[in-house]
């Protein structure tokens, strides 16, 4: 397949932007006080969400782990919004949703606090496409944790069933809190799956954005032209503990080593360097003007008021 | 005059609803298990696929699905009606509509519309179990997001129904289950709508409140015939039609002419929702709660699960005589 | 597979006894007043039930789907327990819980109202054989309809990772309630289901006495050697709507008359009476044998008192 | 004496009567997410592993199974305790929990043992948005046969699991967790249970019974004092210890002796324990009710999603101030 240079580029900027995004919101937790309640980083897994967003409209939905929500801003969200909503300010002063990772009209339906329950939800929404008769589409991407939720496998009988537009896609970084997913499937390879539901599956190495981004176009666009559900395996490293603090004593030793050499960032700038798409002096002025921006957004972000209590009595449907 | 009504029975007032407002706005659509292929499942859909094709389908068994794409259709575009056969099953998809559907808007701070009604039959009888006979309204009271619709009458359940699907916050809608084919009732032939959080008098009385909903109503009513002709009690029968939002004001008002106050319902005693509308009586009107003749009685189902008898169930359940019986207790 | 000639017997006996039974239930919810609330008939989907009881210990356990659930008396339940059970009375009488179709100590823990729900309670019973380390199985027979549901999924990401001595039976008998299951699931063979978990899975003739018999006992006894779990599904086909007094509407026309074709009864008795292994003369003995055994269990079990009120009441935790 | 007593923090002490409980009895096993490969998701099961091998089991994220295994495995030999992370999870396996595990074996009569505790921790704190900190409990209540313990102190955590564990009913154990680490207390080294339905007296008073039970009741103190502080008002504090069964007794007494009954907790108001509670002080006691000097009154999380932020959480939830403005009013 051949990949416009102009789209290998956009997915540079926004794999680094996620990067430095991921260090940045880290830092803002450390330092405490800014209103984030805890932190599950997402540190070498940004490749799989941001191969995703190169391949959707603003129109189409879209769910991402709920440890890559900050990669949303490659899905249209300013940098300023994603801050904020990591922070529960209140971007309504500029003109969003209170958190824009619950607006329909960028296609967000937020995340819940119980895994999984997002995938139905989500489903619902390409059902909406199916009646209006749109070419959108739904993309869930979950864990290989929460994958084992029932409603995930609801999901996927439903979709079947009625042929609905939704690429389902479990992000495997190879754990769920401290439980490693080979403990958990003993299948050889995790996309077998879809063979319970007669849809296609196929896994892909997801540090590797050039891989991902070509399979995960080659279902989106299936879905869009009426080729109904398919599942595609990402495979990946969380490389952070589940939480902050996490003394990780589930880690093989090692383990985590290799995986830093797999690290998606670097190798795909080798790769583009190689491919002649990008110079070292393209990458060091990017990460400058990345660096700007994520002053800018920062200041902007925690400049918005917190989420006030007055409005988030208005939401009661009764009395109080 | 006959013309301009129509005589319905219950679960045909909800079908008329569902069916005018399909025909009102395209963006409604509906889904469930066997609602074509068996027109419903219990029936209850005739010749709605022939008219609205595939803007009413059927699912597979998975009732957590059917439910959260409800949701997710209703924030994207749909005027979303899903189906879940009894409450029971609504128990499997509790998560969801608790939690989700009940809350993750506000969770979020999201203030858009959310166009979704849960359809689904609830109510006593047959003997067929608790799955398909279980009452689980109170637990959803407390979820801070739904409404709670649950009328006794094809003219409640028609108005109720519309309104409901017009509503841009999700509703639960439970039907009765037990009186879906009991009986019709003159419905007008032209529209109308019942707003929510309005109760309605099924009958006037001056010596005790009688508070129900869905099919306690009908018990009430026979009770207070009974107590008025062998009794001389005058009871007022205050049917809520909505629990959430709950129409407080007219709980008061007709307390405070009568002085009494019984709650009634065929769920379960403990945890059911007299207790909260007991205690919302007392908070909105403390000074009447002061000067009532007698404390706030309460009548419930026997705190076991429903066998599969309908001789037992019959017997765990409040009917009319029990509701003689305690009127009588605050009587004396 | 060689199989005994006193277990080809032993099938034949169950068979045409489960048969007269479901007949002798359904003449009792016609007559009316025995407290059967309802009627779901299993005519012609017995052979399921009957291949696997003949695999089964008594301290192993069984769930059959609800609307065969009269066959446990192949489990080890006497016909007047089975008639009392589903009239409920209380068996209290005879020695037995109320209702024997919950009795652990017969491997049995009842159905639930709603389908599903029960997959994960049996795979419990799969845990403390696993516990106490005996050479147990569990056997969930459930319906092409309720296998979409979450909880089956579950049971099965759990039993898959936890090895559990547990075999899955799918009893495709093409509908649930009004819904074909072709409708649903989109791939060419149910049983590849159990790709998505990484254990065998197989389909056999659900109308083969033999065959189910044989495929059956493959996978149990692969579990109770510690192989761990397993799918199988039967084709077979439900001549009864889904509950007495359905319409029906969904069938298409000449559908049942090709299945009655392919009843299993008269085909086990063609194979045996081929085999030898039986006469026509036996044949017309054991019905008349059967016969009395209907008449006489069914004049004990109306006989038994109802299940009393106040008992039902003594089950209270708390105040009533 | 010192060393017949230990200083132990919440959640320790729930551990220690788990690994005394499985020291005792063999047949005890536990399971659920990450209990091995964290020491569980809070790191609250140190050591379990080395000591039991695989009666303490790790499970992939699937909620309703875990649930429903329980129920299974403690009807087939196992005493079974099965952990779900929050009770936000467990409205996940709100069927399984509420109609199967709270009412099958009811439901055809099966009067066999069912030794099931499902472990969860619950409560309002930390700002993780609603699934991590709801209190579901209320709803849970309205199942036939759970019984409900929620433990404020380590003492009683302690004591009550251990008659958890070995009661043959199943068992809903709620830890709160925004205490688990916070502070220890000093917990006797000998063997000790406490019964079910037999509430704690955590403060003596005369003027007004505070009912509470986990969170509330550390607020309920801290109000008690102030009051009596600033305002010489003597409040009793009631900790109920056990939802159900309740001690409605223990609460009759109290109230016979101050005239005042408050009872308040962190769930949501709408729906919440507070109506069933006084419901039932009423029907246990209609002449105490009668005569009381004010009345009822409660206080509850206000009607709203709780969202992910700490400091709007707080807000929601009643505090010590809330307790000491509502007890000022019902003194007035
Ligand atoms: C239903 C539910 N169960 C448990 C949890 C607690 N929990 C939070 S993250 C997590 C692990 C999820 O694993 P995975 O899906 O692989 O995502 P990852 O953390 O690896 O990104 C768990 C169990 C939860 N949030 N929801
Ligand atoms: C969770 C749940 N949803 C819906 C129902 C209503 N219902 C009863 S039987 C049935 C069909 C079941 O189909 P299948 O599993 O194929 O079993 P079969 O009836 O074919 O034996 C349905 C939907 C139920 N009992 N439980
Ligand atoms: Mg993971
Ligand atoms: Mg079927």
């Amino acid at each position: 397949m051949e990949i416009a240079n102009d789209k290998l580029l956009e997915m540079h900027r926004n794999l680094l932007t996620s990067r430095r995004l991921g260090e940045k919101l880290y830092e803002i937790f450390c330092a405490g006080g800014s209103g984030m309640p805890w932190i599950h980083r997402g540190i070498g897994e940004e490749a799989i969400p941001i191969a995703v967003c190169a391949n959707l409209r603003k129109d189409d939905y879209l769910k991402l782990t709920f440890r890559l929500d900050y990669c949303l801003f490659a899905k249209g969200l300013s940098l300023t919004e994603v801050i904020a909503s990591e922070c529960m300010r209140d971007c309504s002063e500029l003109g969003r949703p209170r958190s824009p990772y619950f607006d329909p009209d960028f296609g967000l339906l937020a995340h819940t606090g119980a895994g999984g329950e997002e995938i139905p939800i989500y489903l619902g929404s390409a059902i909406s496409i199916m009646l209006k008769k749109t070419d959108q589409v739904c993309v869930c991407v979950m864990g290989d944790g929460f994958a084992s939720r029932g409603p995930v496998h609801e999901s996927m009988v439903m979709a079947a069933s009625w042929n609905l537009p939704i690429v389902f896609m479990i992000q495997n970084n190879q754990y769920g809190m401290g439980t490693s997913a080979k403990k958990i499937y003993k299948m050889k390879d995790i996309s077998d799956r879809a063979k319970a539901y007669g849809f296609p599956g196929e896994t892909v190495d997801g540090n590797d954005v050039i891989a991902t981004y070509e399979v995960v176009k080659k279902h989106i666009d299936r879905a869009r032209n009426g080729g109904g559900p398919s599942l595609v395996v990402g495979e990946t490293y969380r490389l952070a503990g589940h939480y902050e603090g996490d003394p990780q004593i589930y880690r093989p030793k090692g383990e985590i080593d290799e995986w830093w050499k797999k690290d998606p960032l670097p190798r795909y700038q080798k790769r583009l360097l190689e491919m002649g798409v990008l110079t070292e002096k393209d990458i060091a002025e990017l990460e400058s003007t990345i660096k700007v921006q994520m002053e800018d957004a920062t200041k902007s972000a925690l400049a918005l008021p917190f989420a006030s209590y007055e409005n988030h009595l208005k939401t009661a449907i009764d009395e109080l | 005059m006959a013309e301009q009504t129509q005589m319905l029975n219950y679960v045909s007032a909800i079908g008329a609803a569902i069916r005018e407002e399909m025909q009102r706005d395209k963006t409604v659509a509906m889904w469930g298990e066997d609602l074509v292929s068996m027109r419903g499942a219990y029936g209850e859909n005739p010749g709605m696929y022939e008219e609205f094709g595939d803007r009413i389908m059927d699912t597979p068994i998975v009732e957590q699905a059917i439910l959260a794409t409800g949701m997710g259709a209703a924030l994207t575009g749909t005027r979303a009606i899903v189906s879940i056969m009894t409450t029971g099953f609504l128990a499997i998809a509790f998560d969801g509509l608790f939690m989700e559907v009940g809350g993750l808007r506000q969770e979020f701070g999201y203030t858009g519309p959310m166009p979704l009604v849960v359809f689904c039959r609830t109510g006593v009888g047959g003997g067929f179990g608790a799955h398909h006979c279980a009452s689980i309204e109170s637990t959803l009271m407390h979820s801070p997001g739904l409404k709670i619709v649950m009328p006794s009458t094809p003219y409640d359940a028609k108005g109720l129904m519309k309104t409901a699907i017009r509503d841009d916050d999700p509703v639960v809608f439970l039907a009765h289950g037990p009186v879906y084919f009991r009986g019709k009732q003159e419905i007008p032939a032209e529209e109308y709508l019942i707003p929510f959080g309005k109760a309605d008098v099924k009958k006037e009385g001056t010596d005790v409140t009688i508070v129900v909903y869905a099919g306690m109503v009908r018990k009430a009513l026979a009770a207070a015939e009974t107590l008025s002709k062998e009794n001389g009690i005058s009871a007022e029968v205050l049917d809520l039609r909505t629990l959430v939002p709950l129409d407080i004001d007219a709980i008061v008002t007709s307390v405070k002419k009568t002085g009494r106050l019984l709650i009634a319902h065929e769920a379960m005693k403990r945890g059911g929702a007299a207790g909260e509308i007991a205690m919302r009586f007392t908070e909105a009107a403390p000074d009447v709660a002061k000067t009532l003749k007698t404390p706030v009685r309460r009548l419930g189902a026997k705190n076991v699960a429903l066998p599969r008898s309908a001789e037992l169930e019959r017997m765990l359940i409040p009917n009319d005589k029990d509701v003689v019986a305690i009127v009588k207790e605050m009587m004396a």
